[in-house]
């Protein structure tokens, strides 16, 4: 109920161009606590940037910074990211199978249906990318 | 003595199980009892160890950037020998293992030696550090197996020593993860003390 | 690039050969051990025979699943019908059972080939877990009530597995029925 | 119903991480914040399904038909370990705001385990394709309540003093074993 | 059965023991002090500033500081003598701060204050005049919180009052003096309701009564007849009833939004001391050198209510109350559930000194601390609907910010918690922890934005 | 060769280009932008994760190295110059070398020094404490002995001396994280450079109320009469706020001061015992843990010179 | 004055109630369920319950002492709570090795392992009795026939419970209601004359320990009632649709651990939730499951699973149901 309306990462920023900043922070993956970490490969602790408007801020670079997300947004790049291909995935597997009821018509049909589903990610892409505003925050 | 440490700490002192807390899967899914968990242990050590020698073999000849997924395909190979050849002359261990035999290929103890490890030392030095890792991790099985086995039927190795049931729990889902919880909690009370 | 791509093909060339010849060397052996199961059981609950029942054997649809019939021969003559028996009643699900009959109905013996009941509890069904299943030998279900005592029957149920138990009585009573109704040639 | 089955068996009964010990590692792993959970449970449930559908079709159209069953694991692992990553990249490449976002938002899905296990189980446990469909999806949802309920516990545990010896792992280890046990009031729902 | 229909505010609440001993004993004189020390913060706010020197010769009712800033208050002397010092002396703050430090000659007054006890019942003043008048005298909230009074009459433009409540609910256990106070000055109190009504421009004002002062609700409510606009509401007898946002909830039904103030809701709240010093500084021109103080305690001889002049030593006024008894434990500056303990007795009696309680030595100590059983009590009596035992243990491992997402700034400090918490815990000992880290990460934050 | 042989051949070597080209492109895509150095500048940090270099975590403080353009202004108390040193091998910088530093407890009033005026009940956090009220001394500026500091400490660098009810540093351990000067709410815990054998001298006393009032509260507070100022040679000492204070920079531990000091403010800690008691600690052997006892000693309140410290008399250097 | 004051923080007073109070409260409201139990099974039903108290107490010791390294916190009396719920939910022909073990698995695994008390997420009299029951199902399910206290002197007969009956009956393809001929009426039921654990049979006198502890202001009606009227509700609607398979809802209330479960175990204030809010989502859960496990899962009592499985859902509530904060500003209206 109280809990915090956006998410944080702690970044650096990396470059200041033209009003832009890359900022790169450290998405911890699953096997975060893993003692292998550093040298497994599927523990991909990796390095993540994104980019961020701060025109008329001040920043350094080297500097530290939080990385800041609505909430919501998270959860709306959820849904876009694996909601909605899942549920897409899961409604033409069983169309089509209902149809035809060919498993393999039904499958691949299924998995074809990615295509335009990641076209029309594309097409918008511009429309989408206004969307997701990340801001930063001086590190207190 | 150099190479000593390279086969000895895998047994202890990095224990992938106790230690480093890797491959849960296969620890806590078949350790019914002392034998499976031998089995389990044994079959993933042969895997480790092959994938090790072979993949120091190739280690200066894989580019960089496909190391993983050669890796994968190596150890992935292994794997499917383990699988054939228990199915064929272990079959009813086989049985009991299931699943986790083909997971061995996701076993991060595995794929971690391989990286960390092989692709960087010489044959012999990954010969023993697979040698010494699997061994530990077997001795880890082996363990829980053992407690397992003796607390929830009773028996060792199948050699019964009491009459009727052991605590039926044990050789079940919440046995298992209680038996090594409070197995892994002994061990680093142990490992602190010494350290 | 061009090393990459080699490089990766050539350690999937090289691991895919040699898996086929794994695969080769062992395909009989696993063959073997599969069938072995099998021939096992029905060396088990069968009289001695001379007869391959497996060549002989034909199967019947019933309750959704197959029952298969193995006849045993020997010189010719019937000794006696394997049935490779079912029942979905176990307490974690399917269960499969080879149960040998001699001609005159009566059982003599039993196997489990397949299920998921508990370790330590349904499980004590497997004679290697328990003799909790020698009690059925040398009965005939003509007389001998293939059901647990709690529901009238004569079966002493496994202690505190009665659902096991149950679905067990369930199997032998199926493949008789469809023995006697017919199935037997 | 046959579906309703698979799910019900798939969440409670056999639940992939309490009583299948699938995703172990994950399930000890993951940042004890909820809300990532929640996300990762998501994400997890697209991977395994289109990795259902991948290896389904693989194992029944060409594997089976050219008699190399036991190529299995190995083709398997590779095409699975190449789908969860062309899935990234593609979202990178349609849309790389959407594909910072979700970095901010989630940690990355590393459960190949999972993935594997249940891939292979669907072949084991002879589903047809939307019967694995719905298998690994319930799945999915199996192994986000056990990792919701376990991270809600973690989290109200680091609040109090867990004895020294029992602190992280093993703690961690006896609530799962006690979920387990609980659990297991749920034999023979199906 | 009841005589008044009864209200009280819907959450939470503890009823301690009442303990009212000195209920019955009428407000004495006390004799004036030898020597008084008066410190130049005895207000919420910021310190006012000495505008005269040591050595020099005051009289009662001589401004000594200014104040100083938008929140502050006058500081006046209230004894006529010499200023002996003015240096840092140990008040209720547990700590020293700048005070001043007379001694007494006599007992002149300064000749502008009317120290007659006629009622003057017309109010002549403006509503301004009566606003400058009351921060003249340097009065501040009497009910504990020492909040300048003249602030709070001044209501922010873009917000309306419309109810004034005065507070004589006086809940805190032990103490009497509002509840005397209302008895034996009902009739300058009443004028003082009609006064700071004006101030406010409203045309209704509430006299919150718990029921267990049914004198006090029978005289007011029979005064209150005479003047058009005030009544009087009898509450049920609750903890912490006197809070001002449970008060205008018992009353008015309103709930003051968490971080806004009273007048947000259209209320007001005084306490009946406040309205009095209110009626004396605007009929008067006294500005507030004394105060009614309850002395009591079980062990205590006598308890008493005194009228006190600010300044004078603790221990004199338990002096007057028989002296200090022998098991004495713990000496507290207020009630039990809010008040202050002190650890001397030399510290002075302020403005915002509402009683003197003595506890045995039996009854001052806290019990051990145990782990908590998570019974859920301390949420079911917040009146604020926290969750006490979470503050604790986020304050305990330092989870400063998520102790602000669970509000731990809108704890009122009434102690309920901590009151009935069966593993006593010290529940608000770390609450206020709690609020003060988190106002020092607000303050930050503000320094990080500008 | 069989079929299968072959089919395997063919199948999983296609199976391999497939993928080959897939985790090409993947590996191009996900080029690690990590810099591998910040593993290896990790690697020889101590994991302490104290955030004694100002940074959230040892990993983050290995990035901030990596990324600077010289490690000026960047040091980990923690692993001090000797891990400093490596960092800045491993990144071909230059190291700066830092003094090591040490905390020091900056107040005497042990129960003898300084009379207890009531007593204190409640949370057992020096915080709170020092939000209600003085303490249960009269000194507004000592220490509450409630051992927040303590807690604070990753270290076990701090202990209660449950005689004196003053925290005391074990020198060997202390790394001069700062958390502990963080924690206390009196700001009573200073990192002064660590000389030689960690000796030191400081005022031992943080009270900025005038001489005489201070000198009521607590019988060992610096009354600011600046006989030290007036002594010292090295022009080490400021006086301000009714205080003396050593600049542990400029001190050369002579020591001039120490006996000057009206009210034994002035600690001398890891000094062998003064020459003039010799005779008192003749039978007293080669005591190499006599640095710890020399520090509880002094923590007692009891001025090292006072002779009961087992120390043998080596001469000074 | 020679003598110190005390300072400290307010509040100065403080409310009667404590931990150990609270405990005895508990013990008490167990009393008459405890004597009626004694009526029907005899003396072990005296002894196994007090025997269950020393084990727990036994072992909390020890492992505080020796193990944890704390001060003893035997004095709260809590353990001799857990000693006797957890005998209360057992059969009274239990061996007492089997009781020693499930009280160390209550304290040791339950409480212990997370710190002691107030720090344990799951019921640790339930712990201890569902590893008991996964344990050792023979014995855990072997119920003494209730007799009088006179002639159980003897050698008690097993039976099975009302709850035993009918799913035993139903997994064979009775009828329900031909099964119920065979159980005691609602009456005897009521009064605790049935087979079942020592503290579960008797509903009324474990009704007598609700009102104390409601009196007594030890816990609050939310979670009793509510599980108790979602068990009715549910297991009615059940019984609306179909009266041939399910039992009536009366039936449901008066067998097996319903009573205990939702008056005592449920209701443990550590392992359940803070607010009222909380505690009727919580106590639905409970009831729900219960309902669910005993008509379609394989054990025929489920309050002992569903109680520990919401139990594991309590953080969540916790973390989610907040109590309605004074002045909550609306969301940015
Ligand atoms: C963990 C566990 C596993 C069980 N597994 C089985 C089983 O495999 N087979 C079975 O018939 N009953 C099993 N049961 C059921 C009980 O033992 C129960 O007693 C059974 O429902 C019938 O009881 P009865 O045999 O005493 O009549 C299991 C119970 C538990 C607690
Ligand atoms: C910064 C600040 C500003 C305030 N401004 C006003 C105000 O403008 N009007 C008002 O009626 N009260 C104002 N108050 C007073 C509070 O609402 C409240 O009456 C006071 O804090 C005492 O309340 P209490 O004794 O219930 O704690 C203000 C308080 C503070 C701390
Ligand atoms: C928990 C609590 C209890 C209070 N009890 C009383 C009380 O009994 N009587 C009273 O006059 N003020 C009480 N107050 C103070 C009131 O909130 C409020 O400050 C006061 O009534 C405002 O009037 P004033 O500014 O004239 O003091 C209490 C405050 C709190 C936080
Ligand atoms: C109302 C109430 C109910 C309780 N119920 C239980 C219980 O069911 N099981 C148990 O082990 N302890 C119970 N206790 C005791 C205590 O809370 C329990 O031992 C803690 O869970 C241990 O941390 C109860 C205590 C109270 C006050
Ligand atoms: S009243 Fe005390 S014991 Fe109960 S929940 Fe609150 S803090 Fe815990
Ligand atoms: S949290 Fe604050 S407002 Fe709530 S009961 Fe405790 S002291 Fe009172
Ligand atoms: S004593 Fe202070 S500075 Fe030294 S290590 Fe401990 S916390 Fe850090
Ligand atoms: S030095 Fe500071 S933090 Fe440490 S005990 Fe003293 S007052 Fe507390
Ligand atoms: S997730 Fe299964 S072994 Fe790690």
């Amino acid at each position: 109920m109280d809990a915090p309306k956006v998410i944080e990462h702690e970044g650096t920023v990396r470059e200041i161009r033209d009003g832009k900043a890359r900022v790169a922070f450290l998405a911890k993956s699953a096997c975060a606590h893993c003692q292998l970490k550093g040298v497994c490969s599927a523990s991909e602790i990796e390095d993540k940037e994104v980019e961020v408007d701060v025109l008329g801020q001040t920043y350094q670079v080297g500097e530290k910074v939080n990385i800041v997300l609505a909430r919501s947004l998270g959860i709306k790049a959820l849904m876009y990211g694996y909601i909605f291909p899942f549920l897409l995935l899961m409604v033409t597997l069983f169309v089509v199978y209902g149809i035809t009821g060919e498993e393999l018509a039904g499958g691949l049909a299924a998995l074809f249906v990615l295509v335009p589903y990641y076209g029309g990610l594309y097409l918008f892409r511009t429309r989408i990318g206004k969307e997701f505003k990340f801001f930063v925050r001086k590190f207190v | 003595m150099n190479q000593w440490k390279n086969f000895s700490k895998g047994l202890i002192a990095e224990n992938a199980i106790f230690v480093q807390v890797l491959g849960m899967c296969p620890t806590l899914g078949t350790t019914t009892s002392a034998y499976n968990g031998l089995g389990m242990g044994l079959a993933t050590t042969f895997v480790l160890v092959m994938s090790n020698i072979v993949v120091s073999m190739v280690r200066n000849y894989i580019p960089d950037k496909v190391r993983i997924p050669s890796f994968i395909v190596i150890i992935a190979s292994f794997v499917t020998v383990v699988e054939l050849t228990m199915q064929a002359y272990l079959p009813a261990l086989f049985e009991e293992l299931g699943l986790f035999i083909p997971l061995i290929v996701v076993n991060c103890l595995v794929l971690g030696r391989a990286e960390a490890f092989a692709s960087k030392n010489t044959i012999w030095s990954s010969t023993l550090d697979g040698l010494g890792m699997g061994l530990g991790f077997t001795l880890a099985l082996f363990m829980l197996g053992s407690v397992r086995e003796i607390l929830g039927s009773g028996s060792w190795f199948g050699l019964k020593f009491i009459q009727g049931d052991g605590m039926l729990l044990f050789v079940l889902a919440p046995g298992a993860f209680l038996a090594l919880a409070y197995l892994i909690a002994i061990m680093n009370k142990f490992n602190r003390k010494n350290a | 690039m061009l090393s990459m791509f080699l490089a990766l093909f050539l350690v999937t060339l090289i691991s895919a050969t040699i898996l086929g010849f794994v695969y080769e060397f062992t395909k009989d052996a696993i063959a073997e051990s599969r069938a072995a199961k099998q021939t096992e059981a029905l060396k088990k609950v069968l009289p001695p025979f001379n007869n391959n029942p497996v060549q002989e054997m034909y199967k019947k649809a019933v309750d959704g699943d197959t029952l298969y019939f193995f006849p045993a021969r020997k010189d010719s003559a019937l000794v006696g019908i394997a049935v490779n028996t079912f029942s979905p009643k176990g307490f974690s699900g399917m269960i499969r059972i080879m149960v040998g009959f001699l001609p005159d109905g009566t059982i003599r013996d039993v196997a489990v080939l397949e299920h998921k009941e508990t370790p330590g509890l349904g499980e004590k069904m497997v004679r290697s877990k328990s003799d909790w299943s020698v009690q059925f030998q040398g009965k005939n279900p003509k007389t001998f009530k293939l059901a647990v005592k709690k529901d009238g029957g004569d079966v002493d149920a496994i202690t505190a597995s009665t659902i096991s138990s149950r679905a067990f009585c369930d199997a032998l009573e199926r493949a008789y029925k469809n023995l006697t109704e017919g199935g037997a040639k | 119903m046959e579906y309703f089955v698979i799910l019900i068996s798939a969440i409670f009964v056999n639940n992939i991480v309490l009583a299948k010990f699938l995703g172990i590692c994950p399930f000890m792993g993951v940042s004890s914040r909820l809300e990532t959970s929640v996300g990762m449970t998501g994400a997890v449930a697209f991977v395994m399904v289109l990795a259902t559908i991948v290896t389904y079709l693989l194992q029944y159209y060409v594997l089976n038909p050219l008699g190399l069953g036991f190529m299995q694991t190995i083709t398997f692992i590779l095409v699975i370990a190449a789908l969860v990553q062309m899935v990234e990249i593609v979202l990178k490449k349609v849309s790389p705001e959407l594909y910072q976002a979700l970095g901010i938002f989630l940690p990355l899905i590393t459960t190949n385990c999972a993935v594997l296990g249940v891939a292979i189980l669907t072949i084991q446990g002879k589903y047809n394709l939307p019967e694995a469909v719905v298998f690994s999806f319930s799945t999915a949802l199996g192994f986000g309540l056990a990792l919701v309920l376990l991270s809600s516990i973690r989290e109200a545990l680091d609040m109090v003093e867990v004895p020294k010896g029992m602190k992280g792992i093993p703690i961690a280890f006896v609530v799962a074993g006690i979920l387990a046990m609980a659990f297991m009031g749920f034999a023979g729902l199906v | 059965m009841q005589k008044y229909q009864l209200k009280t505010f819907p959450k939470g609440g503890v009823h301690p023991a009442e303990n009212k001993l000195s209920a019955g004993s009428p407000i004495k004189i006390l004799p004036l002090p030898e020597r008084v020390v008066i410190p130049v913060v005895q207000h919420l706010g910021a310190p006012a500033e000495p505008v005269v020197q040591k050595g020099d010769t005051v009289v009662a009712g001589q401004l000594l500081a200014q104040s100083k800033g938008f929140v502050s208050a006058n500081i006046h002397a209230s004894v006529s003598g010499k200023v002996f010092r003015i240096e840092e002396r140990f008040d209720a703050s547990g700590y020293k701060r700048l005070a001043f430090v007379i001694d007494r000659h006599d007992d002149t007054w300064d000749p502008a204050i009317d120290r007659s006890d006629t009622l003057h019942e017309h109010i002549t003043a403006s509503r301004e005049e009566i606003i400058r008048k009351i921060q003249e005298a340097g009065i501040v909230g009497m009910g504990g919180a020492t909040f300048p009074t003249h602030i709070k009459l001044n209501v922010p433009k873009g917000k309306k009052a419309d109810i004034l409540i005065i507070n004589g609910v006086e809940c805190e256990p032990f103490l009497t003096a509002d509840h005397r106070l209302m008895l034996e000055k009902s009739k300058e109190l009443m004028v003082g309701i009609r006064i700071l009504m004006k101030a406010l421009g409203v045309d209704r004002a509430v006299i919150g009564i718990e029921q267990n002062k049914p004198d006090a609700i029978d005289l007011l409510s029979s005064l209150a007849e005479k003047s058009s606009g005030i009544t009087v509401q009898a509450l049920k007898v609750k903890y912490p009833q006197g809070g001002e946002k449970q008060l205008i909830k018992a009353i008015t039904g309103r709930e003051v939004p968490s971080g806004a103030l009273p007048v947000d809701v259209g209320a007001v709240v005084h306490n009946v001391g406040t309205t009095l010093a209110a009626y004396e500084a605007v009929q008067k021109n006294k500005p507030l050198v004394e105060r009614i103080v309850t002395v009591t305690g079980k062990s205590l001889q006598e308890p008493s209510n005194f009228l006190v002049r600010i300044g004078t030593p603790v221990a004199e006024v338990i002096e007057a109350a028989g002296g200090l008894p022998e098991d004495t434990g713990k000496v507290v500056l207020g009630g039990p559930m809010m008040g202050k303990a002190v650890s001397k007795l030399d510290i002075p009696v302020t403005k915002g000194t509402s009683g003197i309680l003595i506890l045995p030595d039996s009854e001052a100590h806290r019990k051990p601390v145990q782990p908590c059983i998570r019974c859920a009590k301390c949420v079911s009596v917040c009146p604020m609907g926290l969750e006490p035992y979470l503050l604790m243990s986020l304050g305990q491992h330092q989870l400063w910010d998520k102790a602000r997402r669970e509000r731990a700034l809108d704890c009122i400090e009434c102690g309920s918690c901590s009151f009935i918490c069966p593993a006593d815990r010290p529940l608000l000992d770390y609450i206020r922890l709690d609020k003060m880290r988190i106002g020092a990460l607000i303050r930050k934050e503000k320094k990080a934005v500008s | 060769m069989s079929n299968t042989v072959l089919y395997t051949v063919i199948s999983l070597s296609g199976l391999g280009a497939i993928a080959a080209v897939i985790l090409y492109f993947v590996a191009q895509k996900f080029k690690v932008t990590e810099d591998p150095r910040i593993d290896e500048v990790e690697d020889v940090l101590p994991h302490a994760n104290c955030g004694g270099c100002g940074y959230p975590g040892c990993r983050q403080f290995a990035e901030a190295c990596v990324k600077a353009d010289s490690l000026e202004g960047l040091f980990c108390p923690v692993g001090g110059n000797e891990v400093m040193a490596r960092v800045a091998e491993i990144l071909g910088l230059e190291a700066v070398e830092e003094e090591p530093r040490v905390a020091v407890i900056r107040c005497q009033g042990s129960f003898e020094n300084r009379p207890r005026t009531s007593h204190y009940e409640g949370a057992t956090t020096c915080a709170v404490e020092h939000a209600l009220y003085t303490g249960d001394t009269d000194c507004p500026w000592g220490c509450l002995g409630l051992g927040d500091c303590v807690e604070a400490c990753n270290f076990e660098a701090l202990y209660m001396d449950e005689k004196t009810g003053l925290p005391v540093v074990i020198d060997e351990n202390c790394t001069a994280c700062g958390a502990c000067v963080e924690a206390c709410p009196r700001d009573i815990i200073e990192l002064r450079k660590r000389n030689k054998k960690d000796r030191k001298i400081f005022v031992s006393c943080i009270n900025e109320d005038r001489g005489g009032v201070a000198r009521k509260y607590c019988s060992v507070a610096c009354i600011g009469c600046s006989k030290c100022f007036q002594v010292c040679p090295f022009d080490a000492i400021t006086m301000g706020n009714n205080l003396a204070f050593i600049d542990s920079d400029a001190c050369r531990l002579c020591r001039k001061c120490v006996p000057v000091c009206p009210t034994h403010s002035i600690l001398e800690i890891n000094f062998p015992a003064p020459r003039v008691k010799k005779e008192l600690v003749t039978t007293a052997g080669a005591d190499s843990s006599g640095k710890t006892a020399g520090t509880k000693d002094t923590a007692t309140g009891k001025k090292s010179s006072s002779g009961d410290s087992t120390e043998t008399q080596n001469k000074n250097d | 004055m020679n003598k110190l004051l005390t300072v400290s923080l307010s509040p100065h007073v403080h409310g009667k109630d404590s931990t150990s109070r609270l405990m005895t409260g508990v013990v008490i409201a167990l009393l008459p369920a405890w004597a009626v139990s004694v009526y029907y099974f005899g003396w072990a039903a005296l002894y196994l319950p007090v025997l269950s108290v020393v084990f727990c107490m036994f072992f909390e010791f020890v492992i505080q002492k020796y193990m944890l390294k704390r001060a003893s916190s035997l004095k709260d009396g809590s353990a001799i709570v857990t000693g006797l719920l957890l005998a209360f939910t057992l059969p009274s022909s239990l061996p007492v090795w089997i009781l020693a073990i499930g009280a160390l698995v209550a304290i040791g695994v339950g409480k212990m392992s997370f710190g002691g008390l107030g720090t344990n997420p799951f019921n640790p009299a339930l712990v201890g009795r569902v590893f008991l029951f996964i344990s050792f199902p023979v014995q855990l399910t072997s119920w003494p026939v209730p007799k009088g206290f006179h002639t159980s002197l003897t050698d008690a007969v097993t039976g099975a419970t009302p709850l035993g009956l009918l799913k035993e009956g139903m997994r064979s393809g009775e009828q329900v209601s031909t099964l119920l001929k065979n159980v005691p009426d609602h009456m005897q039921m009521f009064l605790g004359y049935m087979g079942g654990s020592m503290g579960e049979v008797a509903a009324a006198a474990l009704l007598l320990g609700f009102l104390y502890l409601l009196w007594k202001k030890i816990i609050t009606w939310h979670i009793p009632v509510t599980i108790l009227t979602t068990v009715f509700l549910f297991s009615g609607l059940l019984w609306l649709i179909n009266p041939a398979n399910n039992a009536d809802p009366v039936f449901h209330l008066l067998t097996g651990g319903v009573m205990l479960g939702s008056i005592f175990m449920a209701t443990d204030y550590v392992t359940s939730p803070m607010t009222p809010k909380g505690m009727i989502i919580y106590a639905t859960g409970i009831g729900l499951l219960t309902v669910i496990i005993r008509r379609w899962g394989a054990y025929p009592e489920g309050v002992q699973f569903a109680i520990l499985i919401m139990n594991a859902f309590v953080p969540l509530i916790n973390m989610y149901v907040k109590p309605k904060r004074f002045g909550e500003v609306k969301k940015n209206g």
